[in-house]
């Protein structure tokens, strides 16, 4: 591993973890698509950043860019204050006006110059490591490193600062209310630390990996725990390891890094959403099998203790008749009575069935519950 | 302005780009307030970012850059995006903008990924791509009207077949459920849909024009109108109003791109309707608070005007303004409040310029205390 | 369990229904008779709404049957009305009263046709039974909370069912309307409808229901108001903590006719 | 919330490790026993850096072919390749977009070179609005591209002084076939009748060809890919065809058709035929082994086009 790659993958991980940390709370307060929002808006910025300056290269152009993600969300928020229209509107209202305004001054004014987002200011993950941060011509490490690690650090001290308020926020802003700390600040201020990460790690990786960053870990991890500090921690953890693999096969396929983190960040996604221990689709699949069969397992075990020792109970309690008698299918009745010899409950004697003491205890407690 | 009529009609242009800008306008209008009350106001953008694989896919397994070509593989990968956000909505926790979210940006991040692997292909048709794709407004030709015209009218139809069907789905998707009907192929339905209109909006005008054309007519409809019918019908009148608009206004200076100024006709409409709308729109409401306000503070002279005829035994003796500017200590606008009684009938100013009620002005002003008695 | 002579209204067999790995109802069954009014009472997260949910396929239950008048769900879905929660539907949807109402009719219409005459004047008669035929032109988001529920409850009775399904339709009414949809409850019941509502308040249990469903995730009890609204039986589905509530029941129980 | 601390304890510990590690980066390689690692980031670099160097050289364009700078997304593989190159050349006037910068900066890794430093920069064009800021599409005047190629030789020898000779040889010969390149086109351009020398375009990459060679050039849109036109824009070009009876207008490799289709179709409503004239190479050659996969090739291809369709 050379150190451009490994300063890739460090930089991969401390955007995650800057990215998934506000991610936490954009999920959790349903304001997701604001990272994508913010990304189309940023073009109003820079191009009157770029009016004034006359340079493509200014910073100012970033911190322009940034206030008009601040931008942005105080407009949603004032379009939500009306409650007029809901709050996906209100964001789908709000970028392809700002980012029309941004394409009508370039068409108007500075079609001749190579302005746009992509140019000025989307990062190239592939490029980070070039990019360094010299002082007295000593040279400090990537630039990118530093940027993003001071926003993954403010927003790492912002949230154990503020975390009660935020918790409480979050999950109840009328309890919030109460409690005297002011939800609209809250809501600003978590609003200008996205604003400030996205726009940030826009510059170091580019805008589709810092929506994915944003986004995917949270949503995955909200299916694994509800705990908000779980959240926070294996969010960032969930991100820092789906760079780090994404990375890896970008190495492989020779492709895009941005595009390879992303994709993986998916295929975490779609792991969690297939095999989460509690949520996930094949978790509750197998749940439901499960039940099903214990569930018939237990009618069985009544059933047959109803006709115990009863004159009918050889046809009753004989194999070939339970379709018919519990409305189930030949196969199903099968398993059924396997699960039931393997739970030593009841005992298959030539086709006819016969309960165990366990079996006879089992059945009596359901009767009686 | 008669010019301008003209050459809405007989300038090639203009005519097409009006055409075709309005008729997106009316189908995205009428599909976009069903995106917008199911909550579906991002899908535009999500499906613009979740085409990008399709795209790349398509240029692969068939080497071509026909447009017909790419808009099948970003139709397909539109498609399976939105039914993916739509099945894990459905079966999870996870909230429909996360899943946006998500869906958008491993799409299109995938879609980067095949990107590079075409890039490295050694032949030489591959150039521009990825935006072969998205369209500008101001290129729009008579086929894509064509187009246009056929697809936005079998969408309609649909949407007039299935009514009944689409407008209780959006309302209770239970209850729906509940009457027997399959809930699950609607969604699918008018979500697909929505997803042609995109679609196809896409690779003729772009995607921020696309994405607008979703949510903002819909917005401003729902404004003006509490029926639904209304308001499917405003929101494609609001669409082709501002596709026409803004078209022409884009051929009337030079440099002013079509589809933004489309989008700036759209948002102005949606700001005049929040600001104007009655009922509903701010300035209403804040007249309506400011009627409300005038009334509690007439209201609050007569009751003090009331009090002081009871403490001095009838209503001959006046009392001077300067006392009531007292009592109504947190309201005032006692001046014009006795102006206002005066025409009512219900105060008179006395000789000496103080102010004492009227026979009628006692009556109402019983009632007032009567009814601020038993609320309380 | 099986063989009953007489059909039920309602019939649900072994109910199961599993969230996650903890069942929210666990092998309930219950029979409701033709003609009664059944409420459905248990503590928060009892599984009630999942109840009804369960019953009308909303939910995918793990395990169950659910027969109405006889025959499974799927083929007498015309004879089944639901009322959901008021909370469930967004109440800023561009529409007014009458057309909410009119959706009872959906289901009787089938695909494709619209509402005529007669079903606009059957959401009239509707609306009339529930007190709110000064509004049928009001938009849905200008009623209170009362007013919205009984918009529903019009809405279920347009459906023409003999099953009413209602899902706390009590919940944070006024007065006017408490009483509106007693009235009308026992009006469905003379016309021998079968009524199963989740209900929260113990109190009024006995003035308002025939037969009550005890639950908490498992079935309690079941049967007549009398017989089965014990303070045992309460104890057993809600714990200890309904000390001062078994009071007033006990006052009730010894005057049921009292309003 | 105590792991993450001691997470970014552990990521600053290893960051100061990296630096710690990069300080010998600039240590002076010795070529007498290999070839010189080249990556330029467009085609057309490579195709002069390849015969300047020669033999000397090892080539790798980071756009290849149909790659123009707008499409490039950088993959994993460009990493290694740039950070073990020996020079990177690149256009420079940001053409590259943000990668210019970070061209810049490498200065200290790896050896970099804009091909544009080498231009007077009065000699290049710049919208008055904006002084300062360039039209970085200068390979379009071969005469301008021959101080790019210039530079490139200046950059090597530099590098390689050993091998000096090679690159001056080779150099020489290489401005010989480009000069010739440079008659030629102005002797192809001189077949156009003086006033139907007009270039017609979707976007305006064709400015310095236009000056360089007596065409006028009109294009729908600007250079910035977020530039859009407006109906206006098609309209009063479709007049100027009108009027000006141009025969044809020309689509380039990287962008859209239906741009210049609809502009075709404004023209036909005004009762003019204007053919489409072909599809010229922009911001990208051609596929590799055929004549236009290289930088002259593709010139020559280009006026070719224009002539043939102008001509009449």
């Amino acid at each position: 591993m050379t150190s451009a790659q490994f300063e890739i993958q460090l930089i991969a991980v401390v955007v995650a973890i800057a990215c998934a940390l506000p991610g936490v709370f954009l999920v959790l307060r349903r304001m997701a698509m604001m990272s994508d929002a913010i990304s189309h808006s940023i073009l109003l910025g820079i191009v009157l950043a770029f009016f004034l300056t006359r340079d493509l290269t200014s910073p100012f152009l970033v911190i322009a860019a940034t206030l008009s993600g601040v931008l942005t969300v105080s407009l949603v928020e004032l379009l939500n204050r009306t409650r007029l229209v809901r709050e996906d509107t209100a964001i789908g209202l709000i970028f392809p006006v700002l980012f029309s305004i941004g394409v009508i001054l370039i068409s108007r004014y500075s079609g001749d110059i190579h302005l746009d987002t992509d140019s000025v200011l989307l990062g190239e993950l592939a490029f980070a490591p070039f990019d360094r941060f010299i002082i007295f011509s000593r040279d400090f490490g990537p630039r990118a490193l530093y940027l993003m690690g001071g926003i993954m650090f403010i927003n790492i001290v912002l949230i154990i600062m503020f975390y009660k308020e935020l918790k409480v926020a979050t999950f109840d802003a009328g309890l919030a209310m109460a409690l005297g700390f002011s939800p609209a600040l809250i809501h600003y201020g978590l609003m200008s630390m996205v604003s400030i990460t996205a726009v940030g790690a826009f510059d170091a990786v580019g805008s589709i990996l810092v929506v994915a960053l944003m986004i995917g870990p949270p949503a995955s991890v909200y299916l694994l725990t509800d705990r908000l500090s779980l959240l926070l921690i294996l969010s960032s953890l969930l991100g820092a390891a789906g760079s780090i693999m994404g990375y890896w096969v970008a190495h492989l396929l020779d492709a895009s890094i941005a595009g390879s983190i992303s994709s993986m960040i998916g295929l975490i996604f779609l792991a969690v959403y297939l095999f989460a221990p509690d949520r996930g689709l094949i978790a509750i699949a197998r749940r439901r099998r499960r039940q099903r069969i214990e569930f018939a397992l237990e009618m069985l075990l009544v059933h047959l203790f109803n006709h115990e020792g009863l004159p009918e109970a050889a046809i009753e309690c004989h194999i070939a008749n339970l379709p018919e008698h519990l409305y189930w299918e030949l196969q199903f009745a099968q398993r059924v009575i396997r699960s039931g010899e393997k739970g030593n409950l009841l005992l298959n004697r030539e086709e006819i069935l016969f309960l165990t003491s366990t079996g006879r205890e089992r059945a009596q407690k359901s009767i009686l519950a | 302005m008669i010019e301008l009529l003209q050459n809405l009609i007989m300038d090639y242009t203009l005519r097409t780009v009006a055409m075709g800008s309005g008729i997106l306008g009316i189908v995205s209008g009428a599909l976009g307030s069903f995106a917008v009350l199911r909550k579906q106001s991002l899908l535009g953008d999500a499906v613009s970012h979740a085409a990008l694989p399709g795209i790349a896919l398509a240029f692969l397994l068939t080497g071509s850059k026909a447009s017909p070509v790419l808009v099948v593989g970003a139709a397909l990968a539109g498609w399976l995006g939105t039914f993916l956000i739509l099945s894990i909505t459905r079966t999870t926790r996870i909230k429909n903008d996360s899943a946006l979210g998500l869906i958008l940006s491993v799409f299109f991040g995938f879609g980067l990924v095949l990107l590079t692997f075409i890039q490295r292909q050694p032949y030489a048709n591959k150039a521009g791509l990825d935006k072969f794709l998205f369209g500008q407004a101001a290129a729009l030709l008579e086929s894509d009207v064509l187009t246009m015209l056929v697809l936005g009218s079998i969408v309609l139809l649909l949407v007039i077949i299935f009514w009944k069907e689409f407008k209780i789905l959006s309302f209770d998707p239970d209850f729906t459920a509940s009457l027997g009907f399959p809930v699950q192929l609607l969604d699918i339905l008018i979500t697909s849909l929505l997803v042609i209109a995109i679609v196809v909006g896409l690779q003729t005008v772009g995607v921020v024009l696309m994405s607008a054309m979703v949510v903002a007519p819909a917005a401003a409809a729902r404004q003006w109108t509490d029926r639904l019918g209304a308001m499917v019908f405003l929101s494609s009148l609001f669409g082709a109003l501002a596709g026409v608009g803004g078209a022409v206004i884009s051929s009337m200076t030079p440099r002013l791109p079509t589809g933004p100024t489309i989008v700036l006709c759209i948002s102005a409409l949606v700001l005049f309707s929040i600001l104007l709308a009655p009922n509903r729109g701010l300035l209403w409401r804040w007249a309506a608070e400011q009627r409300n306000r005038r009334k509690l503070q007439i209201e609050a002279v007569l009751s003090d005007l009331y009090i002081l005829a009871r403490q001095h035994q009838g209503t001959e003796h006046g009392h001077p303004i300067e006392v009531l500017r007292t009592m109504s200590i947190g309201h005032g606008g006692v001046d014009r409040s006795l102006k206002e009684l005066k025409t009512r009938g219900w105060v008179e100013q006395k000789a000496d310029g103080n102010w004492v009620l009227t026979a009628c002005g006692m009556e109402q002003a019983i009632q007032i205390s009567d009814r601020g008695e038993t609320s309380a | 369990m099986k063989n009953s002579q007489t059909t039920f209204a309602i019939e649900v067999e072994d109910m199961t229904v599993a969230y996650r790995e903890k069942p929210v109802l666990w092998d309930v069954d219950l029979l409701v008779p033709g003609g009664i009014l059944q409420a459905i009472i248990g503590p928060n997260g009892a599984g009630k709404t999942t109840m009804i949910k369960a019953i009308l396929g909303l939910v995918k239950p793990s395990a169950g049957r659910v027969l109405i008048y006889g025959k499974p769900y799927s083929q007498q879905r015309q004879l089944v009305a639901y009322v959901p929660q008021r909370g469930s539907v967004d109440w800023d949807f561009p529409t007014n009263v009458l057309d909410v109402v009119m959706m009872g009719r959906y289901g009787t219409l089938g695909w494709f046709r619209r509402p005529g005459k007669e079903d606009h004047q059957r959401a009239e008669e509707a609306l009339a039974k529930v007190g709110m035929a000064d509004f049928l032109k009001r938009q849905i988001s200008q009623l209170s909370g009362g007013q919205q529920q009984r918009v529903f409850l019009a809405r279920a009775l347009v459906q023409d069912a003999m099953v009413y399904f209602m899902d706390e339709p009590f919940q944070g009414v006024d007065a006017t309307t408490e009483k509106a949809i007693v009235s009308l409850l026992k009006e469905l019941r003379a016309a021998g409808k079968t009524v199963l509502v989740v209900h929260h308040d113990l109190q009024t249990v006995t003035e308002y229901f025939d037969w009550v469903l005890l639950l908490n995730v498992r079935r309690i009890a079941s049967g007549p108001v009398s017989e089965v609204f014990t303070e045992k039986n309460l104890r057993l589905a809600y714990g200890g903590k309904v000390a001062f509530l078994t009071h007033h029941t006990h006052q009730n129980a010894g005057a049921p006719t009292n309003v | 919330m105590r792991n993450l601390i001691r997470i970014i304890l552990i990521f600053a510990l290893i960051s100061t490790g990296c630096v710690l590690q990069d300080q010998q980066a600039d240590s002076k390689a010795d070529f007498s026993s290999r070839k010189i690692w080249v990556i330029t980031t467009t085609g057309m670099i490579a195709d002069a850096v390849r015969n300047v160097g020669g033999e000397r050289v090892e080539v790798r364009a980071l756009m290849g072919p149909g790659v123009d700078p707008h499409l490039y997304k950088a993959s994993e593989g460009d990493v290694i390749r740039m950070a073990d190159a020996d020079i990177i050349f690149y256009n420079g006037l940001h053409l590259e977009g943000k990668m210019s910068e970070v061209f810049e900066q490498m200065q200290r890794r790896v050896k970099t070179a804009a091909i544009s430093s080498g231009i007077a920069r009065d000699s290049l064009l710049s919208p008055p609005a904006f002084q300062g800021n360039y039209d970085p599409h200068i390979w379009f005047d071969v005469g301008l591209w021959m101080e790019g190629v210039k530079n490139i030789s200046k950059n090597l020898v530099a590098l390689d002084t050993a091998s000096a000779e090679i690159y001056h040889r080779n150099t020489a010969a290489y401005l010989q076939i480009l000069s010739e390149l440079d008659a030629y086109v102005h002797q192809q351009a001189m077949r156009v009748l003086v006033e139907k020398r007009v270039l017609i375009t979707a976007h305006d990459a064709f400015n310095y060809f236009g000056r360089a060679y007596g065409f006028e050039v009109r294009g729908l849109q600007g250079i910035s890919t977020a530039a859009e036109a407006g109906t206006a824009d098609i309209q009063n070009l479709a007049q100027y065809i009108v009027e000006r009876k141009i025969p044809a207008v020309f689509v380039e490799s990287s962008v859209p058709p239906r741009y210049i289709e609809a502009l075709q179709a404004a023209v036909q409503a005004r009762g003019f035929k204007v053919k489409i004239g072909g599809s010229l190479y922009s911001d990208a050659m051609g596929s590799a082994g055929t004549p236009e996969g290289s930088y002259p090739g593709m010139v020559r291809y280009n006026i070719d086009t224009i002539v043939n369709a102008l001509i009449q």
